[in-house]
């Protein structure tokens, strides 16, 4: 009880922290100060406070977006496991329905996107369409080792069953995942190389240029959703690439909370030392992370 | 009683010749055909015994195609007191004339057992058609006329031959020498093999010219597509069945003689080879009363398939009898309708015919799926018994291309049909005096609900036919 | 009696070579009119007599020796031709083949058993020899009457093999199955006369317009 | 009351006479010359009896035993035998909901006043297709079951060529009735096999054919494509999308709901037949499975006709349904129950959430027509504003069919991919897993198609004149509708009650045992999955909330969209349905295509030109049109036969003399 009570307590709280400390390592990289590590919870209160502005065209599908895409990443919030501590709703099979709400999540987004009748939030959502797609594959291809290594195809047992011990006897498989889901975190969570958050260049981005035309409280529902989308992401990434645990509960919230937050400046380092990729690169890329992810799954079952 | 079903069309041809007015004539002509369907069904009823000499018997053999053709022939009579009503130009003397002669003598056929007389019989039907086809008096009708006329002249003439060896077969054998059908079954064992093969190829080309198996068939779409399409009727629902009639005495003879393997085997291939034919020609066919023929190629290539499978595929050859013959009629009546409002048999002038001729059109394409053997016509249930009987007999191969080449027909004949009947009539088109009318519609029509009838029930006192036929033909090892 | 019989069957088959190798139809239509009537009294030769004999007798007389080559010779005059101009096969290896055929029909006869009283006989090979010559003459020609005279031949060829029947067939089944053939053979007349007053023509290479494309 | 129906009448016959009633509904309407009338009263009668039929299936569903009832009827065929099993009443279920919804949809959608030539043949045939499918659902005989096949195919071709005087709409019915027949040709051959097998055409007992024989494997061989070439399952499909396309919606809904399972349900009951099925029958049905939903999607993803878009997903989730079954199929000869039972429950759950969100999707394709008149998604958009009630059942319908969480889709996929999974420890069904991704891109595309299908037409500004003036359609359209959109939620929401429906027709493959696989293991799983659709919902409902009030503080303006400083956008600068599928599609170049033929423009004021775009049909244009072209080729080359010269046909005839008399001797 104790436990899904922190795990709701870090899911709801945690997840800008992660915005702020990429943003930091990026500032620092850059040689600059930084805004503070708070600064993403000031942004989505702020933008709460604020008035919105509706565009004439849309309807009630323009504002179901954000609301849609929030739920359904807090529900996946509460799929996932958060370092050695199961997750507060766990069944078999599980896993497929935390693939899904990204899907229910994507499907809104893109709606309301297009909602508006711009055509440059038409071109990002046709984007975020076709990248996505590419992704899920490689989703699957990692819960499907995952789930042959572990014996179960539950993401808490299956997750919280990798450790050194399992990295020892199948290292290959489980780096290859690790390159493959790295991708796929990266593109799912629209990060550099696949789409830049800092530009509002129209012709490169990806999941800026859907949102265009939100305001006041949706955008700031909408940057909350997608931070917590990011920490629900890496929180799967973490488990497998970094398994620490030590067996004591506590021990074991504070190493979760730290492997995040490494996550995140493994983010900002990249996406420090890294350049967008053109946009036809962008499919090549993803299938290179599903071959990858496949390879290790082929390593792992056969 | 018998010499009823021959005497009554007679004198029907006489008194036709008699009346003065074009108009009365089909009247009674109908008149004719109506008694003549009637002494059928009492004789279906009572059948006389076999008249003393044996030369007279009405099987079950004969029934089936008796009654196929008295049927179709009075419905084809019907629709003439319409049809010749919008062909006042011409006489129809002759035309009635010898319709009622052919019927007299498509009679005799089925009722008799002496195979001269029966290839006499045959032969004069094709000779009675003869002035039919010519009806449209035209280049091509007379083209038409020419061909159909010498090569079943030459086709009956092969016939003619078979016969003679067969004859002098018993001469050979020291037997009573005859052409009796029952007299020849009983002595058959008796025969020379060398002789009754030879018989019994010539009785297969000769017939099966008169019937159109290809590659024997290169009459038939000449002579369907230029004759009137109540002749054609007749012709590819009567006379067809009555070859198959003539083919059906040689089988039970063939069986008699222990030599029906290889006339099986003839069968079989020649049925298939008329039905790939029929395929490849119905594919693509400009002329819809030609695509009708080659669809009768297809079908005697299916009642040929039957009979040389043996076993239940029979029973199916049998009841494929009527089943063909009364949809042809419906066929060929509703496209002489269609050929008549449009004035043209091109397919590619008729267009939309539904619309046109809302009666006409529907008919058609009702035949049509019908003809193509979809439930739940009459069609339907012979195909299906001659496809599984092929399937139980373990003859993949032959219920394959069966299948096939039925699936290339359908496909061929659909991309004729469905044009011809869908659709809106061009603007540009003829317009001709022709409407429906109960008497041009009411044939055909009451031709589809029969074998639709057909296609759901058949009626006990047919079955005990069918069945008694079948057993007729049941190879006894 | 029947010896003479032989004698006359290879007058037959002589005849069938002249029709075969000629090219002026007059010819033709009186060659096979002659033998017609040879075939027309050959029965008398072999069967006892009767009075139905001499019916048939003399209606085969009448009808192959007069009414058809009468018939045949109107059309021709008034369709204005005199010779099969161009037949589709040359005469002479129309003339071989009709000799291959004949060779054939010879052996064929042989191969089958046959009663002993015929088998000195040429009664088969002449009936098949002749029904090859009848098909030869109606697959090499070109003109409707040429045809007609090749079924006539063909005819002819099956009533040599009837000869041997006397006994199986009863006389009114033969009776009928020649009238049948005559009849056939006399609309064929009528339908030559209608085609050469539409086509102006007896060329049958006229009448190919019922085709596929 | 259910029971009190058991109790008096006996419910196959309420079932059949039922079918008789929907069959006949269009009869009165042909002899009642003021229009509307004949359409009101058919509805009246097809609902009427859809509920008798519906009640009755209901409770043969869920009754032990079966009655058989054996007519004698006048065919040579043996005894008619006519039962409704678990099987047969699960797959009435959805022939009686969409016959009675679409009957109710046709008088707003095709009401008799605004087409008085074409409406009654459509509705006489629309009871006939319905009336043919429950029948043959019953037949227990070869032949009276192909009868009712084929008055099923016949009748629906007849449907497809309502708007005959379109040229595209004859094509398209041409194209249907040639595969449907060539399809027939193959029952014909499994019937007779089958009666060689089993001695007679009555259907063989359950389980109680070899599997091993040469015989069996034409049997499956020949239902694969008999059936195969209905349900639309790749090869065989391509009659599939014009002919969806071009009839009227509401009989695409029953085609596509009901008719397509018509073949599924062939397959099934072939199934039936044999004990022990090898595992390659499980293989091969799992590959063309997995391929059709591939190639079916990504196809439907090229489309920019909506109603073909809505046929190509057909075929991606018959495909799905197919991969199901084929996994079962695996399960039951590796005689491994959970796989068996996971495999079953998720094709036949597939099957009713399919024919539930199709109706739906295809009666919305309908009501948008209807007010648009076009079919282009390229000319649509902003439909949402002037029927929103239409837009938000249309909604749940793509929601569904995408499998999304938290509606129906997502359940029946759900039980599929645990199938998948459940073997992640055997040694050689492990391979089975390796179908999850392909489905998950399967799930991925269909999310695409999806999005670009709502999205162009509801959302963003019309980019067409016509769109502008639509209004919301009326009850007799919006009902059916909701009824489905209801049953997608609640089988969204509730599945374990759903799952109740499918075990009594899963009890017909495993035999043997009364309750074959107790599902327990999964109730507690689907009903987590309840516990989380609803607290979605709920979240959803407090975040709205939420922000309400935050608005409610903050106030709210209107204004335009963000031009990105461009101030002379029009509405077709959008994206539209092609240029929104043009990346996805771009990455499949060479299966599927957008042919977009683009103008060339030069000099410095280019005049008008046109750009245009149509999707390629890649197995039909280079398959089967090849191979009909060449078949013409060759059959034009033979047909020179008949070249009307008699001297050659009388050598044919001697030839043939020839050639017996040598094969005689």
């Amino acid at each position: 009880m104790t436990n899904s009570i922190i795990h709701i307590f870090l899911a709801i709280l945690m997840p800008p922290l992660l915005i702020g400390v990429i943003g930091k390592t990026k500032a620092l990289f850059a040689g600059r100060t930084g805004a503070p590590f708070l600064q993403p919870y000031y942004d989505i209160i702020r933008l709460l406070h604020k008035g919105s502005v509706f565009s004439s065209t849309t309807t009630w599908i323009f504002r179901a977006g954000p609301i849609v895409a929030l739920a359904s990443t807090s529900i996946a919030a509460l799929l996932i496991p958060f370092g050695a501590h199961p997750s507060p709703i766990s069944f078999q099979g599980d896993m497929i329905l935390y693939a899904y709400l990204f899907a229910l999540g994507r499907f809104f987004t893109m709606a309301a996107a297009l909602d508006t009748g711009s055509s440059f939030e038409g071109m990002g959502s046709a984007r975020e369409a076709a990248y996505s797609c590419l992704a899920e594959p490689t989703l699957f291809f990692a819960l499907i080792t995952l789930s042959r290594l572990s014996g179960s195809y539950s993401l808490s047992p299956m997750l919280i069953n990798i450790s050194f011990g399992i990295w020892l006897n199948a290292g290959a498989a489980l780096l290859m995942l690790v390159g493959g889901m790295f991708i796929v975190l990266l593109a799912e969570n629209c990060r550099i190389p696949f789409d830049d958050p800092n530009t509002h260049l129209e012709l490169t981005m990806i999941h800026e240029v859907m949102v265009l035309d939100h305001s006041g409280p949706a955008l700031g529902i909408i940057h909350y959703a997608a931070s917590l989308k990011l920490f629900v992401l890496g929180a799967f990434f973490v488990h497998i690439a970094l398994p620490y645990a030590t067996g004591n509960p506590y021990l074991d919230w504070g190493l979760f909370i730290i492997s995040m937050l490494e996550l995140a400046v493994v983010i900002g380092v990249v996406e420090s030392v890294m350049a967008r990729l053109r946009l036809i690169r962008v499919p090549q890329l993803l299938v290179a992370a599903t071959i990858l992810a496949a390879f290790s799954t082929l390593l792992v079952i056969r | 009683m018998l010499a009823v079903l021959i005497i009554l069309p007679l004198l029907g041809a006489l008194t036709t010749w008699l009346i003065p007015s074009d108009r009365l004539r089909p009247v009674a002509l109908s008149a004719f055909a109506l008694g003549h369907l009637g002494t059928t069904i009492q004789l279906l009823i009572c059948t006389p015994a076999e008249s003393p000499g044996g030369w007279f018997h009405l099987d079950a053999l004969g029934k089936i195609v008796l009654l196929s053709t008295t049927v179709l022939f009075m419905f084809c009579a019907i629709y003439s007191i319409g049809y010749l009503a919008y062909r006042v130009e011409r006489s129809n003397r002759v035309f009635c004339s010898s319709l009622l002669i052919c019927l007299a003598a498509a009679s005799t056929v089925t009722i008799t057992h002496h195979l001269g007389l029966m290839w006499v019989a045959l032969e004069t039907t094709t000779i009675s058609m003869t002035p039919l086809i010519y009806f449209k008096r035209n280049a091509r009708s007379i083209e038409a006329t020419w061909k159909y006329l010498l090569i079943c002249s030459v086709g009956v003439a092969l016939a003619l031959i078979g016969l003679y060896f067969l004859a002098y077969a018993t001469i050979v054998a020291h037997v009573e020498p005859s052409l009796l059908l029952d007299d020849l079954l009983s002595d058959a064992g008796k025969l020379s093999s060398g002789w009754v093969h030879a018989a019994f190829v010539f009785l297969l080309v000769g017939f099966g010219t008169k019937m159109g198996l290809a590659p024997l068939h290169t009459w038939k779409p000449d002579a369907y597509g230029e004759s009137p399409g109540m002749v054609g009727a007749m012709l590819a629902g009567g006379l067809v069945n009555l070859a198959f009639l003539a083919l059906l005495r040689v089988y039970q003879l063939c069986m008699a003689t222990k030599e029906i393997a290889f006339f099986q085997n003839a069968l079989v291939a020649m049925g298939l080879i008329s039905m790939i034919f029929a395929a490849i020609f119905m594919a693509r066919q400009a002329d819809f009363k030609r695509m009708l023929a080659y669809s009768s190629v297809e079908h005697v290539g299916i009642m040929a398939v039957a009979l040389g499978l043996g076993g239940k595929a029979v029973f199916g050859a049998l009841f494929h009898i009527m089943a063909n013959s009364l949809t042809k009629g419906v066929l060929f009546l509703s496209s002489g309708n269609i050929h008549r409002s449009y004035n043209s048999k091109k397919t590619d002038h008729v267009r939309g015919a539904i619309r046109r001729l809302p009666w006409s059109g529907s008919i058609f394409l009702a035949g049509f799926i019908a003809i193509t053997g979809s439930p739940p016509f009459a069609p339907f249930i012979s195909e299906f018994t001659i496809v599984s009987s092929a399937f139980i007999q373990g003859r993949y191969i032959v219920a394959s291309l069966f299948l096939v080449s039925l699936g290339i027909i359908f496909i061929g004949m659909a991309l004729t049909v469905l044009p011809m009947v869908m659709g809106d009539p061009p603007s540009d088109s003829e317009t001709t005096l022709y409407k429906d009318t109960l008497w041009t519609v009411g044939p055909p029509l009451s031709l589809l609900l029969l074998i639709f009838l057909l296609g759901v029930w058949i009626p006990a006192p047919l079955m005990d036919i069918l069945s008694e036929g079948a057993s007729l033909l049941e190879v006894k090892q | 009696m029947i010896t003479i019989a032989d004698q006359l069957l290879v007058l037959v088959l002589l005849i069938n070579f002249v029709v075969l190798g000629t090219s002026r139809l007059i010819f033709s239509i009186r060659a096979v009119a002659v033998q017609g009537v040879i075939l027309g009294v050959l029965p008398a030769l072999i069967h006892p007599f009767s009075w139905h004999l001499v019916g048939i007798i003399s209606m085969i007389l009448v009808t192959k020796g007069v009414v058809i080559p009468m018939m045949l010779s109107r059309a021709m005059r008034s369709a204005e031709i005199k010779r099969e101009a161009e037949p589709y096969l040359g005469y002479v290896p129309t003339l071989l083949l009709g000799a291959v055929f004949t060779a054939l029909s010879f052996g064929f006869a042989g191969k089958l058993p046959m009663l002993a009283e015929h088998q000195n006989y040429i009664f088969v090979p002449a009936s098949m020899a002749t029904l090859m010559a009848g098909f030869l003459i109606l697959t090499t020609r070109r003109k409707a009457i040429s045809q007609v005279i090749g079924y006539l031949v063909l005819e002819n060829g099956i009533f040599i093999f009837g000869l041997l029947l006397a006994d199986a067939m009863p006389i009114m089944v033969e009776a009928g199955a020649l009238l049948d053939l005559l009849v056939g053979t006399f609309v064929m007349g009528i339908v030559i006369n209608y085609i050469s007053r539409e086509f102006a023509s007896l060329d049958t290479s006229r009448l190919t317009s019922l085709k596929e494309e | 009351m259910l029971c009190a129906l058991q109790g008096v009448y006996d419910p196959t016959v309420v079932a059949l006479t039922s079918a008789f009633f929907i069959g006949f509904a269009g009869i009165p309407g042909l002899f009642i010359s003021k229009p509307g009338f004949g359409q009101l009263l058919a509805t009246v009668i097809t609902i009427a009896a859809s509920l008798s039929g519906f009640a009755a299936a209901l409770v043969l569903l869920f009754s032990q035993n079966t009655t058989t009832f054996a007519v004698n009827w006048g065919l040579p065929f043996g005894p008619c035998e006519i039962s409704i099993d678990p099987l047969s009443a699960f797959f009435l279920i959805p022939v009686y909901l969409v016959a009675a919804s679409g009957s109710l949809f046709a008088l707003g959608y095709w009401p008799a006043r605004e087409h008085p030539s074409t409406e009654k043949s459509l509705t006489f045939f629309y009871g006939i297709l319905a009336a043919s499918m429950a029948v043959l659902l019953t037949a227990r005989n070869g032949v009276f079951f192909l009868m009712f096949w084929e008055v099923m195919a016949i009748s629906a071709y007849f449907l497809v060529v309502t708007e005959q005087s379109r040229e595209d709409v004859r094509k398209a019915g041409t194209v249907y009735l040639i595969a449907t027949h060539t399809g027939s040709a193959a029952l014909y051959a499994l019937f007779s096999l089958l009666s060689a097998e089993s001695g007679s055409l009555t259907f063989p007992v359950a389980g109680s054919l070899l599997p091993y024989t040469p015989a069996a494997t034409a049997i499956l061989l020949t239902a694969f494509v008999g059936f195969g070439a209905k349900a639309g399952i790749m090869p065989l499909h391509t009659w599939l999308p014009q002919a969806h396309a071009n009839a009227p919606s509401h009989v695409s809904a029953i085609m596509s709901g009901v008719m397509l399972k018509m073949g599924l349900y062939g397959i099934f009951r072939t199934l039936t037949f044999f004990h022990d099925p090898p595992i390659i029958w499980g293989v091969v049905l799992t590959v063309a499975g997995i391929l059709s939903a591939l190639f079916g999607i990504l196809f439907a993803l090229a489309q920019k006709d909506l109603k073909r878009l809505l046929a190509c997903s057909s075929i991606e989730n018959i495909g799905i349904i197919t991969t199901s079954l084929g996994v079962a199929m695996l399960g039951i000869s590796s005689n491994n129950r959970t796989l068996a039972y996971l495999g079953m429950a998720g094709a036949l759950l597939h099957i009713l959430n399919h024919s539930f969100f199709k109706p739906l999707l295809f009666f919305g394709s309908g009501v948008i027509i209807h007010a648009t008149g076009s079919r282009d998604m390229n000319l649509m958009g902003g439909l949402a504003k002037n029927m929103p009630r239409a837009a938000l059942l249309f909604l749940i319908g793509s929601v569904s069919i995408c499998g999304i969480p938290p509606l129906n889709g997502f359940v029946s996929e759900f039980l599929i991919y645990s199938g998948f999974f459940s073997q992640i420890q055997a040694s050689t069904l492990v391979y089975l897993v390796l179908l999850a991704p392909l489905l998950a891109l399967v799930g991925g595309m269909a999310l695409i198609a999806f999005t670009k299908l709502y999205s162009s037409i509801f959302l963003g500004t019309p980019r067409s004149y016509f769109s502008t003036a639509v209004h919301e359609p009326g009850f007799t359209m919006l009902l059916p509708m909701a009824f489905f959109a209801l049953l997608c939620v609640l089988i969204g929401l509730l599945p374990y009650q759903a799952l109740r429906f499918v075990n009594p027709a899963i009890n017909v493959f495993m035999p043997g045992t009364a309750i074959p696989f107790n599902p327990d293991g999964y109730g507690d799983v689907l009903g987590k999955i309840s516990l989380t659709g609803l607290s979605l919902v709920a979240l959803a409902a407090v975040v709205t909330l939420f922000w309400r009030w935050r608005m409610q503080r903050a106030g709210s303006t209107t204004g335009s969209t963000w031009g990105c400083g461009y101030q002379r956008g029009s509405s077709r600068m959008q994206y539209g349905a092609t240029s929104f599928s043009e990346l996805p599609v771009s990455v499949f170049n060479g299966i599927v295509r957008q042919d977009i033929k683009r103008p060339v423009l030069s000099g410095l004021f280019p005049g008008k030109s046109l750009c245009s775009d149509a999707p390629t049909e890649t197995f039909l244009e280079r398959v089967i049109a090849p191979l009909f072209s060449l078949a013409g080729v060759s059959f034009a080359f033979l047909r020179r036969l008949q070249h009307g010269r008699m001297h050659v046909y009388m050598i044919y005839i001697f030839a043939t003399l020839f050639i017996l008399m040598l094969w005689a001797h």
